[in-house]
């Protein structure tokens, strides 16, 4: 018997690829956490359009540059932000206030719950939240309906299902079994709704490392595993290195310009990061790695 | 004892979560959170606290080391279990009894409002920043705090906007249990100036006390709706010797509240 | 500072005592293992009645001796059997069959939606299961009705909230964080839905030791730990022990003799492994170490 | 080559199985068992294959060993990752994408009873074990095997009692999507005596080969309704050499397909 068990890795080059304009894309990990922004840059540089960007349940800066980007027609997030900061992306209060993006307002709770209503294949799922409040009228999708058992109001939650969602995590084999460092934030709610995961790792390690402590892996079956080393950055990656908050800084004021109307410094930053370097490697080095190293772990 | 209204803060809050509550704590609002911790080593040693997506208790560390962001995974170090974030809301066992609700708008009945302000939702005047998990954990908790950085007749306004998190909606003792929510809704509404809480009957704000130095007229001269006014107002109880002392030595050692 | 931790640590006589006559009692782990069998017995010495027991999502022989001792009215189970060994509990299938106990009939994914909608504090939640199945004519607490947002046919399925659960483990801290060796099958879905939970375990460890693997803790905040080694006997508890063949081989001829019409066999087991032994560790006594040792653990 | 019907099955099983899909293997079910493995070992390396509550390959085992029970913990040695059980429909990302499927009764549309004979639910003449996932499993599963250990009249009949498991209702190639079940419903109807397919029209039980050695008189004569029975009925194709030498070797060498 020889079989051998097909390997899953690819580069973020050839990943990238699998989002196509005009698709629904989800990007996992939590405000400064655990994005996988090898991919996010990718996605820009090979002008992708029309993005519904189904954001993590707190989305941080990454949903705010696709916008900036001219990448997406629609979000979907109940916070894009960077904390203390930017309370707000500054692309997205300003595409939000000008009508250039819908949003699909919700809050965590039901953005949960449509993405497990897409999991299970329902039309639809109930939920307590929005009773009350204005989310049913300003999300027309959302409707408040009598339970069929005892009559009470309940809002109804459609299905979100991405067509393709990003993560990134700690480690994965080259099969598809992928651990974080840490919870995994909502990550596996992405995987289970999504028709095709994309998980960028930390570390690529051999099956007898998961096999190890089996616990942990948080999903299994992911369609392609992406070598990324610091392919988070500048948000956080949990337990390799934490965020940048020099380059974010760097990132807000060339945003806050660019809509305030000059756009000068917002193409500087997109042409060094994002244009220039030919893949993440080469992002890494225009970083530097006094800058990346100096990004320590505890 | 000389103390900052932060500090006063804090501990108003910390005397009003008990033992056994399992809280989490935000990295976003410093002063509820030094509340939350305060109450932990104060009163609480069996308290669960929800820290970075984990459970924990903090009673055997000396000194607690302040985070600016919510999932810095350095806070992780003393977790007794983990939180994946799309199961906090799958239990009131997963979920914290406490919680504290911020907004860009609050309104007289305590409903509040993140997602922004203008007459037009598709053309917003003030875009804000979502509902984050605040429709869902309001829903929830055994009860909340409404929370402000700010005093400001914008942001205390007799009508929201919009609601994000459903308070006493238009009023009323039932205004909640109508509607089947099984959480207790808002407790106080807690400011640099004051702390309201709800008249029992119709659930209007009311003056409960106002921070020493602060008089009734400035509370309403910055509060744009009408709340209830008993006719003696106290004063917010100062902190303790014993309760700055631990705010200063354990939970805010880089004096963020002193600032 | 000399603020203590209280410990919830109970011994299994006393933990029993909180299952009273009349309550929803439901039992974790998974047909041939991990059920808190030494609370099960206590129960049962203790002559507790009119129980609802809301079995595993497949349970096992555990809720044919309840049944069998005279403590059931509702069984809500998807399964109660042994495998090979009894393809059906002999006391639910005589008990059902004679009218004896109500059954809530449902299958597993109903069983967890039923959970999930009790700890989400929802009236009901919708489910593609049972579609033109009889499950919603032999169960009229399910309701087919139509999706409010597309008109298409769901079943819904109400809140099964039991006031106890049992749940047997392999560690916990004083502190009512659990961990399990291997998935702990359902055992979160019960803890999540019920009001109080009891935990019997193989080891209490220190706390220190539950914070060296976080990731593993299942269950926290449960209301009681029981130090009960061996606690699941006669079925396997992972890591620890297999079953006991011998033993359920010997309750399953009692069992098939007092549906049959002939009890002495069953009251001499109940007499020799229940009501005789004061207490979990004069069960194991009873049992014997040779036999318990027999129960390798690979 | 030499082989027991049993073989057979498990090869006839294992020949419909593609390289990539995710199989749950119960215990309880040792054919089908069997045909999973030697699918795995013979042309699926890309298999997940889901066992005791954990998913894993087991291609770089010499020898597969049998249990008895489902959760038995010694077939977790092998665990790439964790199933926890309630999470098992959660997503058919985590759901089998086939599964197997036995009955107390099924009928000629491929529905399955697992509750019990009898008319009345309240004084079932058989009470049966219950319908343990089966219900939820067949609504997502790309499709299913009905398996019966026994091919009997009183089994195989006209209409079930009750129904556990939807598979193809009162027939009709669209009687799923009608329901709006995403799954693909029961392929197959395996027994030891015949293979049942279903007519692609009105879905009624159609027999597809006989065992090598079974008439289709005697299969008529054990069961309880009419199956379509095309002019020519093959025979079901014998297990290879080196299907045989797998399964001898790996996946059964303790014969209990042989017993």
């Amino acid at each position: 018997m020889t079989l051998e068990r097909r390997s899953r890795i690819v580069d973020e080059v050839e990943a990238a690829t699998r989002v196509k304009d005009g698709m629904c894309l989800s990007i996992g990990g939590h405000i400064m956490s655990s994005h996988a922004m090898a991919l996010v840059r990718r996605i820009i540089r090979q002008g992708t359009r029309n993005l519904t960007v189904v954001g993590a349940a707190s989305a941080g800066l990454e949903v705010d540059l696709l916008i900036g980007a001219g990448c997406v027609r629609k979000v979907v997030a109940p916070y894009v932000g960077a904390e203390a900061l930017a309370p707000i992306g500054p692309f997205y209060k300003a595409a939000a206030e000008r009508g250039e993006i819908e949003t699909w307002e919700c809050d965590e709770g039901m953005y949960y719950t449509a993405l497990r209503a897409a999991a299970l294949r329902l039309p639809f799922l109930p939920t307590l939240a929005g009773l009350g409040t204005s989310l049913p009228e300003v999300n027309p999708d959302l409707k408040v309906f009598a339970d069929p058992l005892t009559g009470r109001p309940l809002v109804a939650v459609p299905p979100l299902q991405p067509d393709v969602a990003l993560i990134h995590a700690a480690y994965a084999d080259p099969y598809g079994n992928v651990q974080f460092v840490g919870s995994g934030m909502g990550d596996r709610a992405h995987h289970r709704a999504a028709t095709v995961t994309i998980v960028t790792v930390e570390r690529v390690v051999p099956n007898e490392e998961i096999r190890r402590n089996p616990i942990a892996t948080a999903l299994w079956n992911v369609d392609m595993v992406v070598r990324a080393p610091y392919g988070s950055h500048p948000f956080q990656s949990p337990g390799f290195y934490l965020h940048d908050e020099a380059h974010l800084e760097e990132y807000l004021a060339a945003a806050r310009a660019a809509v305030g109307g000059d756009r000068g410094l917002f193409d500087k930053y997109l042409e060094r990061y994002i244009f220039g370097p030919a893949n993440h490697a080469e992002y890494l080095q225009t970083v530097g790695f006094p800058r990346i190293l100096s990004l320590h772990e505890v | 004892m000389d103390y900052t209204t932060k500090e006063l803060i804090a501990a108003f809050i910390a005397r009003d979560l008990h033992d056994g509550e399992n809280i989490v704590v935000g990295a976003n609002l410093p002063v509820p959170r030094a509340g939350v911790l305060l109450a932990h080593l104060h009163h609480g040693p069996n308290m669960t606290i929800g820290l970075s997506a984990t459970q924990t208790s903090l009673l055997k560390e000396p000194v607690l080391q302040p985070f600016k962001y919510n999932r810095d995974f350095r806070a992780a170090r003393w977790a007794e279990s983990y939180m994946l974030h799309h199961e906090t809301f799958d239990s009131p066992k997963l979920i914290s009894d406490v919680f504290f609700v911020g907004g860009i708008q609050i309104d007289r009945f305590g409903n509040s409002n993140l997602i922004g302000v203008g007459r037009d939702y598709r053309r917003l005047r003030f875009r804000g920043p979502g509902a984050i998990g605040t429709t869902t954990m309001t829903v929830y908790t055994k009860r909340y705090y409404l929370y402000l950085n700010s005093h400001d007749p914008r942001v205390l306004v007799e009508r929201c906007d919009f609601v994000t998190a459903f308070g006493w909606g238009a009023g009323g003792a039932d205004a909640r249990t109508r509607l089947g929510l099984p959480g207790g809704g808002p407790k106080y509404c807690i400011t640099p100036l004051c702390v309201f809480d709800f008249e029992e009957e119709d659930k209007r704000m009311r003056l409960k006390s106002v921070h020493p130095g602060v008089t009734v007229e400035q509370v309403l001269a910055r509060t744009g709706f009408k709340p209830v006014v008993p006719a003696k107002v106290g004063e917010t109880e100062p902190p303790t010797a014993e309760e700055i002392a631990i705010l200063r030595q354990r939970v805010d050692v880089e004096g963020v509240l002193r600032s």
